[in-house]
């Protein structure tokens, strides 16, 4: 059973011959090339004005399938903004992804029969959904549940007082809570040594007296054993713990930054020569458990699941304008009757 | 003190902080979803003693003691509310409340709204409120107006023992956010009858709490017993006041408000924040709109003045007295 | 981009974005006490580039990136204010804003007041504010009036480029703490000219921007361009309106306000903000009590709706729109 | 030179015969002496209601004497609420004290030629005095002064985010900062182990990267060294230090709390074993340095000094209502005329 070493980075894809899951790194390799994919597409609509502002996961491929595939059912998911992979596994069409970028709603409104029901929605003040992690693995140990919460943030999440008062909160209460950190180095334009003077983001659970573990976030098996590990913890009500998922932003902060004004393009090239998937591929290639053929097929598969799922994006009626009253409460006051009134004879003239 | 066997049948005399944690008791008895969170409230009973003897009952599985962080106890009580449990949260003054206010702001009151009904957060946050107790600094705030102004979150303020215990009830069962203000001012002043039986209060209506033709007194909170008093005064000088009290401040009963002033033609309302912004703007607007051609004076605001709750030695002086209110009715008379 | 020696002698064509940024070069260059903080202002320039080429001209001392927490950026710029410092802090939306407030509000606003006049806090926090640029979530808000019933804290909002300069030059040097807001929507709107050399603009006047007799309109931040165009409408239909723009919201230039309307009769009010308890009501409440027997018609209230800002596929249809505000005003006139 | 041992707990009371500075200590020792019998008589105003609800600083005076004794006059103070004895040697006089605790403001414009004119007063919300004390170091550093600030705060106040952010920044920025935390076990009836989880407080400082120290609250001679070691560290720009000075609040909370609620007697009864006045005066006797007569003189002389204290603070005459508006703005504004006009028409009538 893996052990994490206090701080040291933890990684898989160099000595994999022992690893028995193949399959699950096969699968895991698939979930990363469709993730880029729809990735790709998105980017594309935006620039195309078919979305609004993204945030894309360029980078972030290998952490949000392992949170994706570590998770449970049972578990609870609680996303910041670079998740999609994880979103997507836990059961949220890839269209409702694409609705929630394209400013609708009804992009969270997750199928109801997934894993994903129960899930936040994404959560762009950042670090404000660690506290409500915090809240939601303390319903999880008051009710006896055999789950436990993960929650994400990027490395600039780690500077805002939330993301501290929920460690020490899940170490008091030992709550069943992983917060896995996606350090990718910067938070737009303001780079790590600006965030913290810490020696590593992980040693802030020394703040909370809860364990901290550090893993390369570009490798998926390694991944996998750490999240595996800290969820099956929780789980078992064995504490929290802070997991820092060393990666590398390799996409501009979203579609409205343009990177190239604060970071160098070297620093980029050499990072992608890291980048989670092609790693992943060559190790799978070598061990003999994927080749050339079935990379093409699973490509042509990935164009054609996107390409769905744009089509069911742009092809959804739009929502009526009442709609922005009526989900409110959960049953409208009598006193915005009148608001809602006006509301709806907008509907249908785009001028009023 | 709490036994559920001895559920009084009848009406018993309670102040409102009992009234309070009466019905806390009884809203946790009957459901077992609810779990109360703050600092001190469990072995120490609140510091005002709201929560008192509710650890020993329920035990500290539903009555927890938080790290100290105003922040963290607003977002425990949204994720747990978004995952069906019923957190009554308390935040010891509501001087302290601000660093909760992002997670009221940016998702309690918007949970719902934004995955389109799929979470909810059914979460109440009480809070001590107001000035009058002789506090340090920071523990007399009024700052209701800045809560009623996010749509989705509703602001329910009591100002009796037995609207306490009806409206914390139907906040308690409420499917919507609520912000609970509690009168500290009135949590020892007066026992009065409270029926435990009674069904909760709506959460979106104004009390009349005493009829009159001749103008209308508005308020909430504490400030009701000096606008009461000044009803008083003013039946001797042979001006009949209707009094309101507003109750919940979102969402406004607007259309009691609009029916008393179009009958009386004068408004006087009454709120202890600051006059610039409160809450008292909104009920003016209301019927400088809704109300307009019934007016025959113009709508006075008796309030707190534009600075902060001044140190408690000057208190008294900053807190709209029932002279202030009677001066401002009688104004309007001559109109 | 910024070079001391070629300070231009006339009016040079700025957008907003523009004018922010000169205001803020020159109130660096000419006290050296001004230094600015925020998120990604330094090497990034800002997100939408109010601070672009500072950092390259100040320094780092002087244009600091700070860690991402709202909260401490406000400490931080209290901390520096009582000490004599002239910190200019951004915070990168407005919607980020709410960790902040319990520094401003329990802290910046009153600082002054509770020493006594010992220790002030001359701070300035710049936000970018409003919607209409089909921003993700929790980049479109209004929130203006939870600010403006702040006891302490000055809240200005320009809605031009020369606005924009002025009003940011005279924040700056105001020794009272200030929030500067942004309506991000017109940041490239227009350029216009704006004259460097001009003296800074008062920070407690409204600016009457049109003058008319029969209606009053009276709006702020971007909203202005409506309420500007609505004018243009309406004086095809022969009704002459007087647009007014607030301009600064606390303190409250009532004066200019109740002369207009009580010239006019009739008031509409816009802004972006929900409708209950946003700075309109305040608004209308003043005229519901220093005009209202000058008040011909219904006060009017167009704003948002009761719900926050929709995701931005239907921002359009929640904020005001120009036909909104004419078929308010054109109501008006029937009375 | 004093070397701080990781997250060793300091003490030097049991071994003074090295120590050189008996001078300071029996000046330490009067300090203390004096703070205790202003605290006794402050407690007695309240209970006659002469005071408003008070915070008594029993247990707390080694820890704040030792900051009043070892900042600079050109250092910074930024206090929480139970720091009489360093505001007192930082010049505020014993009357403003109690006319803050009066609820009169004037208690907080400390007099112009003294260190504490630039110092924050109290601060009642808490932690929110840390990101301050961080800006005012970043002012420090900024105008290249030769000066350090030293911000304190209560164990429950390292659960809020401030403490957090505050100390991550101080990293980050190397910032002349020394947070001093009062660890006395308890945040009125909330005990330390339900505060966090952590190994020590001092092990927070792991989360910034600064240095992190701790010390016995109640040894007089262990916290000089300490301070004096972190505050000459900030001043010569060697960055920030996280201080534990472990106590046990001897008091009820407040004059407003009732700790027998929440405590047990035998629990409070050990802790006086260690309170920090005795123990130093036990330790300044066996060194010849302090005697009987010494004793009598100076509790006298504490009486005569409170005493005329609270003379002051009950003669002076009280504000006037105006006063409310006049220092909230540098100028008034034109727009809060009228309201200057009602209170000053209030002035002189205790019923309008
Ligand atoms: C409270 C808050 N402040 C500021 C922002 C604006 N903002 C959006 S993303 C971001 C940087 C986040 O960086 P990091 O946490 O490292 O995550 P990453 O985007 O790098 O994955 C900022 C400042 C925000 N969304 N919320
Ligand atoms: C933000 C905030 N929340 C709550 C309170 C109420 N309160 C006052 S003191 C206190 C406990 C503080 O404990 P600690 O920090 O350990 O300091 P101590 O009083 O023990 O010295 C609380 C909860 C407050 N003043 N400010
Ligand atoms: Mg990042
Ligand atoms: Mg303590």
């Amino acid at each position: 059973m893996f052990m994490p070493e206090p701080y040291q980075i933890h990684q898989r894809l160099d000595a994999l011959a022992d690893c028995p899951h193949w399959q699950r790194l096969t699968e895991g390799y698939r979930n990363m090339q469709l993730i880029r994919t729809f990735d790709k597409k998105a980017v594309n609509l935006q620039r195309t004005g078919q979305l609004g502002t993204y945030a894309s996961c360029l980078g972030a491929e290998a952490i949000a399938t392992a949170g994706g595939m570590a998770l449970a059912r049972e578990d609870y998911f609680v996303p910041y903004y670079r998740d999609h992979a994880t979103q997507y596994l836990r059961g949220v069409p890839l269209y409702q992804i694409l609705q929630y970028w394209g400013g609708d709603e009804r992009g969270n409104a997750f199928p109801a029969d997934t894993p994903a029901s129960r899930d936040l929605p994404n959560c762009v003040p950042i670090a404000t959904q660690l506290p409500q992690a915090a809240g939601i693995a303390t319903k999880a140990k008051l009710t006896h549940e055999h789950a436990a919460v993960l929650a994400t943030c990027g490395d600039g999440g780690t500077s805002r007082g939330d993301f501290y008062e929920t460690l020490n909160v899940a170490g008091v209460w030992q709550l069943p809570l992983v917060v896995m950190v996606n350090n990718n180095q910067w938070a737009i334009s303001v780079p790590g040594q600006l965030q913290t003077a810490s020696r590593s983001i992980a040693h802030k659970a020394e703040a909370a007296g809860i364990e901290g573990i550090r893993v390369d976030g570009n490798d998926l098996p390694a991944l996998l054993e750490v999240l595996d590990y800290a969820l099956d913890k929780a789980r078992h009500g064995k504490g929290a713990t802070l997991v820092e998922a060393i990666s590398y932003r390799l996409s501009d902060h979203t579609t409205a930054d343009d990177a190239s004004r604060y970071r160098k393009a070297s620093e980029l090239h050499t990072a992608w020569q890291h980048e989670p998937i092609a790693r992943l591929r060559h190790a799978l290639v070598n061990a003999r458990q994927w080749d050339a053929e079935q990379e093409t097929q699973w490509q042509q598969h990935c164009r054609d699941v996107v390409d769905d799922a744009v089509k069911t994006y742009l092809e959804h009626p739009p929502q009526v304008p009442a709609d922005m009253l009526d989900h409110l409460y959960a049953t409208l006051p009598a006193s915005l009757g009148r608001q809602r009134q006006t509301l709806s004879r907008q509907q249908g003239d785009p001028h009023a | 003190m709490h036994n559920a066997q001895q559920r009084p049948q009848h009406a018993l005399p309670l102040n409102l902080v009992e009234a309070i944690n009466r019905a806390l008791f009884q809203a946790m008895s009957d459901d077992h979803r609810v779990v109360l969170l703050g600092e001190d409230i469990a072995t120490n009973g609140g510091v005002f003693r709201a929560t008192e003897g509710l650890k020993a009952h329920f035990g500290l599985r539903r009555v927890m003691d938080t790290p100290l962080a105003e922040n963290l106890i607003a977002g425990l009580s949204v994720g747990m509310a978004s995952q069906g449990l019923k957190p009554v949260a308390e935040i010891q003054f509501m001087g302290f409340i601000y660093a909760a206010l992002e997670q009221l702001i940016s998702h309690a009151a918007r949970l719902r709204h934004r995955t389109r009904g799929r979470l909810s957060c059914p979460l109440v946050i009480r809070a001590p409120f107001g000035g009058g107790i002789h506090a340090p600094e920071h523990h007399s705030e009024s700052t209701e107006a800045l809560f009623a102004h996010v749509p989705g979150l509703r602001v329910v303020i009591p100002s009796s023992p037995s609207r306490a215990y009806g409206l914390l009830r139907a906040a308690i069962s409420c499917p919507d956010p609520v912000l609970f203000l509690e009168p500290k001012r009135l949590y020892r002043l007066q026992r009065l009858p409270v029926d435990l039986d009674d069904a909760p209060l709506p959460l979106d209506r104004c009390f009349t709490l005493r009829p009159g033709e001749d103008i209308t007194l508005i308020s909430w909170g504490a400030m009701i017993h000096e606008t009461l008093a000044a009803a008083d005064h003013l039946a001797q000088a042979g001006i009949k006041a209707e009094v309101i009290d507003v109750a919940t401040l979102n969402p406004l009963d607007r259309d009691t408000l609009v029916a008393s002033v179009s009958k009386t033609g004068r408004a006087v309302i009454v709120h202890e924040a600051p006059f610039t912004g409160g809450f008292g703007a909104e009920i003016a607007a209301t019927l400088a709109s809704d109300a307009l051609m019934q007016l025959r004076a113009p709508v006075t605001r008796v309030t707190g003045y534009d600075t902060p709750m001044p140190y408690f030695a000057m208190e008294r002086e900053y807190m709209p007295s029932v002279e202030r209110i009677v001066a401002a009715a009688k104004q309007q008379m001559e109109y």
